[in-house]
C-alpha cells in the first residue's frame, strides 16, 4: 500500500471532512528505500466511519492511542499500522482527533477493533476524555474512584504533590 | 444368682420389651426422671448382655439353649418328639459375639441421645421404640427357630422405620423412613414365602432340625435364594443397599448407628442361613464366589459413592455400605476356600467376622461424630461447613479415629480385622487381595476429604460449640474400642472372634446336637 | 469476537467463582494482578489488573532532558533493555531530522538481534522452570551466558548496554570483536538443534503446552496482538519486515510462523516455543550477514554531547519510532518545541501492552495448573506497561480469596475423584 | 535469646520480591541461580514463600502498591531473617527519583542489611552481597539474637 | 530381660538416627548429582545437614487461621510414620526390628501416612494454596497407590504359592526369599514389569517431579508446605528425606535382596560390613533412577496427567505383571 | 533426547565459576582476612572485558566544574559542590551508562572494572567519589 493510495481512497470517501494530510517518508537502507509515515486529521465525528473505511481493505492494526494536551484542547492520535505482512508493506497512518476540553468525548472503536480496549480505557483515565459506547468503563490502571488525570498539563500541581524526590544528598532524608 | 444366670437368653429380650412399656409410662414424670429410667434399663439390658456371652464364651462358644416352658430348660425334644415344637433360643459363639456388639452399640446411643435430644421433646415415643428394636435385635441373634426370627425380623423392622421417621418436621426422613418399610415388607414377604416352603417340604421351622433335613432340592434351593435376597437386602448388601443410605443418612445419628447393629443382624441371620441351615446340602465353594462376588460389588458400590457424597451422613452411611462388603469378603473367602485351603479360609473368617465388631464401633462413632457435627453447624452438607476444627477440637479428634481406624489405618481396629481379610483373601485370588487394600486406601482418602471440609479450613460458620459432654462420652467409649481392640487384636481374636467363627464354621453338628441330641 | 472483551467486562450470572493471584507469587516474576472467574476448574472470565510495577517513566521522561530519557527508557524494561531506546532514538531522530550514520545503524541492528538471541533464551528457561522444568532452565542459562558476554564485550554491560545515542551508537565492533561475535554465533548455530529437541521433541514438556491457551488467527488480528505471540497464531507481523528499519532495510527478514516447522498455527504455548527457537537462528543469520556486511564510516552525527544537547533543544517536530523487540513491537511517539528541553509528549507502548487482551482468549477455557505457562507464554514485562495505579484496594479481595479457593479446590478434587 | 548456629549462613533460603523494578536486577537475580554461577553451592535457594525464607532480595524502587506488600511480606518471613536490596534503584531511588507513584527507597520501608548498587548488579555482584550479608550473620552467631 | 529392652531401645535409636542421617546423606547425594547433570558445581553434599540445623533455629510460625494442634502435630506424625518404616525394613543384611505378620500392609499405610499429614497439615494452615496443595496430594494418593498395592499383593500371592506355609505378608519373608530363585521365564518377566512399575510410583510416593504436584513451585508457592517454617518445616524435610531412604530400600528388599558377603564366601563382622555398603549402594542406584534422573529429565505433570498416567499405563503395567505371575504359575 | 545431555553434564566438569569460594566456608570473615592477607583464598569471579563499565574514576585536579556531567546524568548521581566548583558523586544511585564520561569536555572521568559494590551502608565511604 503506497501512501499516495491510501490518502486518495480517503479523500474519495471523506473529501471535505479531511483536514489536513501530511506524508513524512524517510529512507533507510543503503539502496534508500522509502518508508512512509502518514498524517490525517480529521474531526472525531468523521474518526469512526475513517476507521470503518480502513478495515473494509485491509487488517489494521491500532499500535496505540497516544494524547497531547494543547492546552485549551487535547489532540489524540490514533497510530495505526495498515498493510502489514509483506515486506515494505506498511504504511503507519496516524489520525490526529483534536477535542476541546470543554467537551471531551470520543467515538469507541472497540466494535471494529475490540484490541482497542486497551488504549481507549488508557485514555479515558489519564486524560478525563470520555469514550462513547466502550464496552467496559472502569479504569484499567488508576483505581476506579481516582478523580485526577496524569497526563493533564493543567492538573500537574496535584500529580505534583504525590510526587516523592528521592535523592537524599538534594533533600535530607528523613 | 444361678437362675438369673439361667433365665438370661430370655431375660435379654424381656428387659428392653419390659422397658418400651414402663419408658413412656415415667416418661410423664419428666425428662430427668425418664432419662434415669432409660439408663437403668440400658444398662440391665448391657449387663444382662454380657451375662449371656459370658456363659457362652465360657464354655468356648459351645452352643447353649434355652426352651421356653420346658422343664429342664434345655429340653429341646420332649419325650417322643422328633420335632422340635416349643420357641427355643440357642445361643452360640457367633450369637454372644454379636450380642455383644449390639450391647456396645445400645450403650452408646442411648447415653449420646440424652443430650442429643435435650432441646427438642418427643422422647415419650422415640426411646420405647429404641429399646423394642433392641429387644428385637436381640431376639434375631438369640432364636434358634427361623419363624421367631421372622417375627424379630418384622418387629425390628417397624420399630426401625418409626425411628428413622422419627423427626416428622423433616419431609425427607418420612420418605426415608417409607422406602426402609416399603423395602423391610417386600424382604419380610421373601422371608415368609421361604418359611412357608421350607415348612411345607419339612413340617418344622426349627433351625438345627431343618438343618438336618435341607437337601438341594429345587424348592429348598428356591427358599435358601429368598433367605439370601431378603437378608442381603436387610443387611444393605449391594445392589439391594439403596434404602440403608435413605435410612442411615436420615435417621437421627444414634439411630443411625443402632441401624448398622440392626443390619448386622440381619447379615448374622444371613451367615446362620449359609453356615448352620444350608451348610451341608449346598456346595459351598460355588456359594463363597457368590458372596465375594457380592462383597466386591458392595465394596466398589460404597466407595466409590462415597466419594460423591456432599451429605456427609449419606456419605458415612456409603462407607457403612462398604465395611459390609468387608464382613462378606471375609466370610466368601471362607467358604471358597474351605477345602482347598482350610488354614486361609479360616483366617478369613475371622476377619470377617472381627471386623464386624470393629464396623460397628468405628461406624457408630462417625454417625455419632457427624450427629455432633450436624448439630453445631446446622447442615450437613460439607460444602458448607468448615473450619469446625477450631471449636470442636475433641469432635474432630474423635472423628479422626472413626475415620482413620475405618479406613483400616493402623493401630485402629479397623486395621486388625481388615489385615486378617487381606492376607487371606488373596489365597483366592491376589486381585481381592488388592482391591480390599485399594478399597480401604480410597476410603482414607474419602475420609481425608470430610475430615478436611468439616473440621480444617479457615472459621466459616460462628458460634460454634463444642458437642456437649454426654455425647463426647459415648463417643469417647466407641473410641476406646476402636483404640483397644486396634492395639491388642490378638486377645479378642482369641477370646471373642475364634469362638464365634468356630461357631459357624466348624459348629454346625454342635449345633444341631444340641437341639436333635445325639 | 465482541464476545471475547465482553467476558472481560461483564460479571457472567450462575455457578461461578473468583480467584485473584498475584501481585506477589512465585510463578510471576514481576507484580501483576489477575483475578480469574471459575466455572469449576476451567476459567471462564480473567480480569486483568497492572500497575503494581508502575514507576510513571513517561511522567519522570516528560521532566527531563532527552539524554536523561533516553537512559529512563532503558530502564522502562530490562529485559531485553535495548528495545527501547532504540524506538526512543528513531522517535526523536524523526521529530528532529537528525541522520544516523549507515555504521550506526548496522550495530544497532546487531545489538538488537544478539538481544533478541539472549531474551528468547531466557524466555525458554523461564517457560520451563514455569512447567516445573529446571534443567532446561539451567540448560538455556548456561548457554545464553555466552551471548551476554558478547554482548558485555561489545557494550561495556550484561544489561542496559547505554549503546545507542540519539544520532548515531557510542561503540564501535572492531574488525576482532566482530570476528568474536562470529564465533558466538557459531556455537550457537550448532547448539540450536539440540535445544530445539529438548524442547520441541520432549513428551512431557509437549503435554504441558500443546492446546494450552490457544490463539487463533482471528482473535490475534482483532485484539492487536504483536510478536511471537501474534506470529505463534499465524500473523505474520513483524516490523522489520513490514516496515524495516536501520540495517533490517538491506538484510531480507521474515516473519516466522509455525509453518516454517511445517505446522498449522494454532497459537498454542507450544507453537510460542517454536516461533521463538526459529527466531533465535533467524537472528543468528540476520547478526552474521550485518557483521559481514557492515559499511565503514561515522559512528554519530552529533558527536559532542553539549552540541548534542542543545541541537535537541532547539529541535521541534513529532515522531515516531518502532522497535521490533524481542515480546513484539515496542513504540515510540515523541513531540518536541523548540526552546524546550524536555519532550513535551512522551508516549511509550511497549508489547505486553498490546498482547494484554490477547491474555484474554488464551485462558479461557483453560485450567488452574495452566494459569502460570499461559501467563508466561506471551512473555509479559509488566514494568514497562504498567501505568498509574494510585491507591491500594486490595485487602477485602485476599480475604475473600481464601474461602474462595478452598471451595474451588474441593470442588475439583470432587470432579477429578468423580 | 538464643545463639545463631554456625551453619545458619550455609543455608540461606531466598525470596524474591519485585516492588516496580525493571527486571534487569530480577533477571540477573535468576542468572546467579544458573550455572555459570550457581548460588546453590552456599545453600542458596530460591523458595515459593516467604515464609521458607531467610533472606529477602528486594528489586526496585517500591511503587506506592506494593510498598505495603512489601511491609506485609517482610512480617510473614520468619525471625531471624535479613534483607539484601539489589540494585541501584531499590537503594537509592536510582533513576525513578522524582516520580508520583514511587515510595522507596526500599529502606524507608523495611531494614536493610545489605546494599547492591548496580544497574543491573551482574550476578556475581550479587553474590557478593549475599556473601556480604552472611558475613554479617556471622558476626550475630558471635552475639545472641533475640527470637 | 532388661538387657533385652535395652538392647532393643539401643537398636531402635540406631535404625532411626542412623535412617535420619542416611535420608539427609542421600537427599545431599541427590542435589549433588542433579547440580552436575544441570552443569553446576550444586551444594556441598552436607547441604541438608545445614539446612535442618538452620530451620531448627528459626521462628516456627503458626498462622492465624490455622488449627494449631493439627498444624503443629501434622509434622511429627509425618516423621514418626516414616521413621517407624525403619522399622519394618530390611536394612543392608540385617532382618528388620520390627514386623513379622502383615508388615507389608502396614508399610503401604505407613508410607501413605506422611502424605495423609502434610495433607492435614496444609488444611489446618487454612492457606488457600495449601489447601490446593493438599487436595492435590490426595488425588495423587489415590492413583500411585494401585500399582504398588497391586505389584506388593502380587509378589506376595506368588510367594504363598511357593511357600504355603511361609507368612508371606511379611517384607522379610519376601526379603529373605526372593522370587527369581523361583518363577520361570514369564514370572520373571511379570517381577521386571512389577519392578518397572515401581520404580514410576517412587517418585510420586516421594512428591518429586513429575510429580512434586502438591508442592509446586510456580502453580501454588509451595502448596502443602507453604505455610510451614522453622521447626515444622524441618520435620517435614526430614520425613521426605527418610521417606526416599525408605522407598528405595522396599525396593530393594522386594527385587534385589541378594547380599554380596555370601557370594564372596565372607563371614563375620567383614561379611555385613559388605553387606551394608552394598545395601547402601543398591539404594543409591533405585535413588538414582527413579528419583534423581526423573526429576531432572522431566517437567512437571498436570495433577489430571499424573491421575491419568497411574491408573491407565502403569497400573495396566502391574496387571499384566500379576497375570504373568499367575500364569507362571499355572505353567 | 536431553538425557544425553544430562549423561554427558554430569561427566563433564560444572559450568560453575566458583566465585568466591566453591562453597560458603564455615567462616567468611576468617576466609576474607586470609585473602586480604595475600593467601589468595579467593576464586576470582568471571573475566570482565576491556571496555566493561563499572564504579567511576574521577580525577578532581583535572576538572573545570562546567557541570556538564550534572546535566547528562540521569539518576541525580551527580552534587555539584558549588564552593569547591567540584563534584561528588554517590554510586549507589549510578546506574553506570557512562554518559558523564562522555559528556566531560576535559575527561576528569572515567569508568573502572570494579563491580563488586555491595555494602551494609549506602553512604558509606566506598560509594562515595569525589
Ligand atoms: S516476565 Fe516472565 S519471568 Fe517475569 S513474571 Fe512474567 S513470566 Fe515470569
Ligand atoms: S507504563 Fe511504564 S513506561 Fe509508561 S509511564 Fe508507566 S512505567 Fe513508565
Ligand atoms: S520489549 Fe519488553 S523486554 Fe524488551 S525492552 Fe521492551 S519491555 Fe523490555
Ligand atoms: S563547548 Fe561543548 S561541545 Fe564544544 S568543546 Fe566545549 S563541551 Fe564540547
Ligand atoms: S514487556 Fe514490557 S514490562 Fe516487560 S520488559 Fe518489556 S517493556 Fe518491560
Ligand atoms: S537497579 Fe537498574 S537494572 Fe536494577 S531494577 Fe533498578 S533500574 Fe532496573
Ligand atoms: S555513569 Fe551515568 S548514572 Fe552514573 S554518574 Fe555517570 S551519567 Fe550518572
Ligand atoms: S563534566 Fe567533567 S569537568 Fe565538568 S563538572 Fe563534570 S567532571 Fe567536572
Amino acid at each position: 500500500m503506497t501512501p499516495e493510495a491510501l490518502l486518495s481512497t480517503f479523500r474519495e470517501a471523506f473529501g471535505e471532512k479531511i483536514l489536513s494530510t501530511r506524508t513524512v517518508t524517510h529512507s533507510v537502507g543503503r539502496e534508500r528505500h522509502a518508508v512512509h509515515n502518514v498524517w490525517i486529521e480529521m474531526g472525531r465525528e468523521t474518526l469512526h466511519d475513517a476507521v470503518a473505511h480502513l478495515t473494509s481493505f485491509s487488517h489494521l492494526h491500532l499500535s496505540v492511542i497516544s494524547g497531547d494536551d494543547l492546552g485549551e484542547a487535547i489532540a489524540f492520535n490514533y497510530h495505526f499500522a495498515v498493510g502489514f505482512g509483506e515486506r515494505f508493506g506498511e504504511v503507519v497512518l496516524t489520525i490526529r482527533v483534536v477535542v476541546p476540553k470543554g467537551d471531551l468525548r470520543l467515538p469507541t472503536l472497540t466494535d471494529l477493533i475490540p484490541g482497542a480496549l486497551t488504549s481507549e480505557r488508557e485514555k479515558q483515565e489519564f486524560f478525563g476524555v470520555v469514550v462513547e459506547g466502550i464496552p467496559d468503563p472502569r479504569h484499567l490502571f488508576l483505581p476506579q474512584e481516582a478523580t485526577f488525570h496524569p497526563w493533564r498539563k493543567d492538573e500537574a500541581a496535584a500529580i505534583g504533590r504525590e510526587t516523592r524526590h528521592l535523592v537524599d544528598w538534594e533533600t535530607p532524608h528523613e | 444368682m444361678n437362675a438369673l444366670s439361667v433365665h438370661a437368653p430370655v431375660l435379654l429380650v424381656a428387659t428392653p420389651l419390659l422397658a418400651a412399656f414402663v419408658v413412656p409410662l415415667v416418661a410423664k414424670l419428666g425428662s430427668t426422671v425418664r432419662n434415669a429410667v432409660v439408663g437403668v434399663f440400658t444398662l440391665l439390658t448391657a449387663s444382662l448382655a454380657g451375662l449371656v456371652a459370658a456363659n457362652v464364651l465360657a464354655g468356648s462358644g459351645a452352643p447353649s439353649v434355652y426352651v421356653f416352658g420346658a422343664n429342664p430348660l434345655n429340653l429341646t425334644l420332649p419325650s417322643g418328639m422328633h420335632v422340635p415344637i416349643r420357641i427355643l433360643f440357642e445361643v452360640d459363639g457367633m450369637s454372644a459375639f454379636m450380642i455383644l456388639i449390639t450391647a456396645l452399640v445400645a450403650v452408646a446411643a442411648t447415653l449420646y441421645s440424652f443430650s442429643y435430644f435435650k432441646e427438642h421433646s418427643g422422647g415419650e415415643m422415640y426411646y420405647p421404640l429404641l429399646f423394642l428394636l433392641l429387644a428385637a435385635i436381640f431376639g434375631m441373634e438369640e432364636t434358634g427357630d427361623l419363624f421367631n426370627f421372622f417375627v424379630f425380623l418384622e418387629i425390628a423392622g417397624i420399630a426401625a422405620c418409626g425411628l428413622i421417621g422419627f423427626r416428622p418436621w423433616r419431609g425427607r426422613s418420612q420418605e426415608a423412613a417409607f422406602k426402609t418399610m416399603a423395602l423391610y415388607t417386600l424382604s419380610g414377604l421373601f422371608v415368609l414365602i421361604a418359611l412357608g416352603l421350607l415348612y411345607g417340604q419339612h413340617g418344622g421351622l426349627n433351625i438345627a432340625y431343618l438343618s438336618s433335613r435341607v437337601g438341594a432340592g429345587m424348592l429348598d434351593l428356591v427358599a435358601l435364594g429368598l433367605l439370601v435376597v431378603a437378608l442381603g437386602t436387610k443387611a444393605g448388601v449391594a445392589p439391594m443397599h439403596m434404602w440403608a443410605l435413605d435410612a442411615y443418612g436420615e435417621a437421627p445419628a444414634p439411630i443411625s448407628a443402632v441401624l448398622v447393629a440392626s443390619s448386622q443382624a440381619s447379615l448374622y441371620g444371613l451367615f446362620r442361613v449359609l453356615f448352620t441351615l444350608f451348610g451341608a446340602a449346598v456346595s459351598v465353594a460355588a456359594l463363597g464366589w457368590f458372596l465375594i462376588a457380592l462383597s466386591v460389588l458392595t465394596l466398589f458400590v460404597g466407595v466409590t459413592m462415597a466419594l460423591l457424597q456432599k451429605d456427609i451422613k449419606r456419605l458415612i452411611a456409603y462407607g457403612a455400605v462398604s465395611q459390609i462388603g468387608y464382613m462378606l469378603l471375609g466370610v466368601g473367602v471362607g467358604f471358597t476356600t474351605s477345602g482347598s485351603r482350610p488354614a486361609y479360609g479360616f483366617v478369613a473368617m475371622q476377619g470377617g467376622i472381627f471386623h464386624m465388631v470393629n464396623d460397628a464401633a468405628c461406624i457408630g462413632l462417625l454417625f455419632l461424630a457427624a450427629g455432633a457435627v450436624h448439630r453445631a453447624s446446622g447442615t450437613r452438607d460439607l460444602n458448607r461447613m468448615g473450619g469446625l476444627g477450631h471449636d470442636m477440637k475433641w469432635t474432630a479428634a474423635l472423628f479422626a479415629i472413626g475415620a482413620l481406624a475405618l479406613a483400616g489405618v493402623p493401630p485402629f481396629n479397623g486395621f486388625s480385622s481388615k489385615l486378617l481379610i487381606y492376607e487371606s483373601s488373596f489365597a483366592a485370588s491376589p486381585i481381592l487381595a488388592a482391591i480390599a487394600i485399594l478399597s480401604s486406601i480410597l476410603l482414607l482418602a474419602v475420609f481425608m476429604k470430610v475430615f478436611q471440609a468439616a473440621f480444617l479450613g479457615p472459621r466459616l460458620l460462628e458460634n460454634v460449640r463444642e458437642a456437649s459432654r454426654g455425647m463426647l462420652v459415648s463417643m469417647l467409649m466407641l473410641a476406646v474400642v476402636v483404640v483397644v481392640f486396634g492395639l491388642f487384636p490378638g486377645f479378642f481374636v482369641d477370646k471373642l472372634v475364634t469362638p464365634a467363627a468356630k461357631a459357624l464354621w466348624l459348629g454346625r453338628d454342635a449345633y444341631v446336637r444340641a437341639v436333635l441330641g445325639g | 469476537m465482541n464476545n471475547e472483551s465482553q467476558k472481560i467486562t461483564t460479571p457472567r450470572q450462575g455457578k461461578t467463582y473468583t480467584i485473584p493471584i498475584g501481585p506477589v507469587h512465585p510463578a510471576l516474576k514481576e507484580p501483576i494482578e489477575f483475578s480469574f472467574e471459575l466455572d469449576g476448574e476451567r476459567i471462564v472470565g480473567v480480569d486483568i489488573r497492572p500497575g503494581y510495577a508502575h514507576r510513571g517513566i513517561e511522567f519522570m521522561g516528560m521532566k527531563r532532558n532527552l539524554i536523561q530519557v533516553l537512559y529512563l527508557s532503558e530502564r522502562i524494561c530490562g529485559i531485553c533493555s535495548i528495545s527501547h531506546p532504540l524506538a526512543l532514538t528513531q522517535a526523536v531522530e524523526n521529530a528532529a531530522g537528525i541522520e544516523v550514520p549507515p555504521r550506526a545503524q548496522y550495530i544497532r541492528t546487531i545489538i538488537g538481534e544478539l538481544e533478541r538471541i539472549q531474551s528468547h533464551l531466557l524466555w525458554a528457561g523461564v517457560a520451563a522452570h514455569e512447567l516445573g522444568f529446571d534443567t532446561l532452565l539451567h540448560l538455556t542459562w548456561k548457554v545464553r551466558e555466552k551471548v551476554m558476554d558478547l554482548l558485555e564485550d561489545l557494550t561495556g554491560n550484561r544489561v542496559d548496554y547505554a549503546i545507542p545515542i540519539f544520532g548515531g551508537v557510542r561503540r564501535d565492533i572492531p574488525a576482532a570483536k566482530g570476528d568474536l561475535a562470529h564465533a558466538v554465533l557459531r556455537y550457537y548455530r550448532d547448539l540450536l538443534q539440540g535445544l530445539m529437541d529438548a524442547f520441541l521433541e520432549d513428551k512431557s514438556v509437549e503435554m504441558r503446552t500443546r492446546h494450552v491457551g490457544a490463539l487463533s488467527r482471528g482473535d490475534a488480528l482483532r485484539l492487536c496482538a504483536v510478536g511471537p505471540t501474534a506470529r505463534a497464531a499465524g500473523v505474520e507481523k513483524d516490523v522489520r519486515q513490514d516496515m524495516p528499519y536501520f540495517a533490517y532495510a538491506d538484510l531480507e527478514v521474515r516473519a516466522i510462523t509455525p509453518r516454517d516447522f511445517e505446522q498449522e498455527p494454532v497459537g498454542d504455548v507450544f507453537d510460542t516455543i517454536i516461533v521463538r527457537l526459529l527466531e533465535v537462528a533467524q537472528s543468528i543469520e540476520i547478526v552474521e550477514r550485518a557483521l559481514c556486511e557492515m559499511p565503514e564510516g561515522e559512528l554519530v552525527s552529533i558527536p559532542k554531547v553539549a552540541a548534542l544537547l542543545s541541537f535537541l533543544k532547539k529541535a521541534e517536530g513529532e515522531g515516531i519510532g518502532r522497535h521490533e523487540a524481542p515480546r513484539g513491537e515496542v513504540f515510540h511517539y515523541v513531540r518536541l518545541e523548540a526552546g524546550i528541553e524536555e519532550p513535551i509528549v512522551w508516549k511509550v507502548k511497549a508489547p505486553t501492552y498490546s498482547n494484554l487482551m490477547a491474555w484474554v482468549p488464551k485462558f479461557m477455557g483453560a485450567e488452574v495448573a495452566d494459569i502460570p505457562i499461559i501467563a508466561a507464554s506471551i512473555d509479559p514485562c509488566m514494568c514497562c506497561m504498567d501505568r498509574v495505579h494510585v491507591a491500594d484496594r486490595s485487602g477485602r479481595a485476599s480475604i475473600r480469596m481464601k474461602e474462595e479457593l478452598i471451595r474451588l479446590s474441593r470442588e475439583k478434587t470432587r470432579r477429578i475423584l468423580g | 535469646m538464643r545463639r545463631l548456629p554456625r551453619s545458619f549462613k550455609r543455608a540461606l533460603w531466598v525470596y524474591h520480591v519485585a516492588t516496580g523494578s525493571c527486571n534487569g536486577c530480577d533477571i540477573e537475580i535468576v542468572a546467579a541461580l544458573t550455572p555459570r554461577y550457581d548460588a546453590e553451592r552456599f545453600g542458596i535457594m530460591l523458595t515459593g514463600t516467604p515464609r521458607h525464607a531467610d533472606v529477602l532480595l528486594v528489586t526496585g524502587p517500591v511503587t506506592r502498591p506494593m510498598r505495603e506488600r512489601l511491609i506485609r511480606i517482610y512480617d510473614q518471613t520468619p525471625d531471624p531473617k535479613a534483607v539484601v536490596v539489589v540494585g541501584g534503584c531499590g537503594s537509592t531511588g536510582g533513576v525513578f527519583y522524582d516520580s508520583y507513584n514511587v515510595r522507596g527507597p526500599v529502606d524507608a520501608v523495611v531494614p536493610v542489611a545489605v546494599y547492591v548498587p548496580g544497574c543491573p548488579c551482574r550476578p556475581e555482584a550479587i553474590l557478593d552481597g549475599v556473601v556480604k550479608a552472611a558475613v554479617e550473620l556471622e558476626k550475630l552467631e558471635r552475639s545472641e539474637v533475640s527470637a | 530381660m532388661t538387657g533385652g529392652i535395652g538392647a532393643a531401645i539401643w537398636q531402635g535409636a540406631t535404625v532411626l538416627i542412623g535412617g535420619a542421617l542416611l535420608g539427609l546423606v542421600y537427599k545431599g547425594i541427590d542435589r549433588k548429582l542433579a547440580a552436575r547433570m544441570q552443569a553446576r558445581i550444586g551444594p556441598p553434599l552436607r547441604q541438608p545437614f545445614f539446612d535442618v540445623v538452620k530451620l531448627l533455629a528459626k521462628e516456627n510460625v503458626v498462622p492465624d487461621h490455622a488449627i494449631a494442634w493439627l498444624f503443629n502435630g501434622a509434622p511429627v506424625v509425618s516423621l514418626a510414620a516414616v521413621s517407624s518404616l525403619l522399622f519394618y525394613l530390611p536394612l543392608g543384611g540385617f532382618a528388620p526390628l520390627l514386623g513379622g505378620h502383615g508388615d507389608l500392609v502396614l508399610v503401604i499405610y505407613l508410607l501413605a501416612v506422611p502424605a495423609i499429614a502434610m495433607m492435614v497439615g496444609g488444611f489446618a494452615a487454612a492457606s488457600p494454596y495449601a489447601s490446593v496443595g493438599a487436595q492435590r496430594e490426595m488425588v495423587m494418593l489415590m492413583s500411585y497407590e494401585f500399582p504398588l498395592v497391586i505389584a506388593l499383593v502380587s509378589i506376595a500371592w506368588r510367594l504363598s504359592t511357593i511357600l504355603p506355609e511361609a507368612s508371606v505378608f511379611s517384607l522379610s519373608v519376601l526379603a529373605a526369599n526372593p522370587l527369581w530363585d523361583w518363577v520361570g521365564p514369564l514370572g520373571a518377566v511379570g517381577l521386571v514389569l512389577l519392578a518397572l512399575a515401581l520404580l514410576v510410583v517412587t517418585p510420586a510416593e516421594l512428591s518429586k517431579i513429575p510429580f512434586d504436584i502438591p508442592e509446586a513451585e510456580t502453580e501454588i508457592a509451595g502448596g502443602l508446605l507453604a505455610e510451614y517454617s522453622g521447626r515444622n518445616l524441618a520435620l517435614f524435610y526430614l520425613a521426605d528425606a527418610v521417606k526416599t531412604v525408605a522407598m528405595a530400600a522396599l525396593l530393594v528388599a522386594l527385587f534385589f535382596p541378594y547380599g554380596l558377603a555370601d557370594r564372596l564366601w565372607l563371614s563375620g563382622p567383614l561379611a555385613g560390613l559388605v553387606d551394608v555398603a552394598f545395601f547402601l549402594i543398591k539404594v543409591l542406584v533405585v535413588v538414582f533412577f527413579s528419583v534423581i534422573v526423573v526429576r531432572v529429565g522431566f517437567a512437571r505433570l498436570k495433577i489430571d496427567q499424573a491421575a491419568r498416567l497411574f491408573w491407565i499405563p502403569v497400573t495396566g503395567i502391574s496387571l499384566v505383571g500379576m497375570v504373568l505371575l499367575i500364569l507362571d504359575r499355572v505353567a | 533426547m536431553i538425557f544425553v545431555t544430562l549423561v554427558r553434564q554430569l561427566l563433564d566438569r560444572p559450568a560453575t565459576n566458583p566465585f568466591p569460594t566453591r562453597h560458603m566456608p564455615r567462616s567468611i570473615i576468617r576466609l576474607l582476612e586470609r585473602a586480604r592477607r595475600g593467601k589468595g583464598a579467593i576464586h576470582p569471579p568471571v573475566p570482565v572485558p576491556a571496555g566493561m563499565r563499572g564504579k567511576l574514576v574521577y580525577d578532581r585536579d583535572k576538572c573545570i566544574g562546567c557541570q556538564l556531567c550534572v546535566r547528562v546524568c540521569p539518576a541525580r548521581v551527580i552534587e555539584f559542590r558549588s564552593e569547591q566548583k567540584k563534584i561528588r558523586m554517590h554510586v549507589a544511585r549510578c546506574t553506570f551508562c557512562s554518559q558523564c564520561v562522555d559528556a566531560c569536555p576535559v575527561a576528569a572521568l572515567a569508568t573502572s572494572r570494579e563491580f563488586l559494590l555491595a555494602d551494609t551502608d549506602r553512604r558509606s565511604r566506598n560509594l562515595i567519589v569525589e
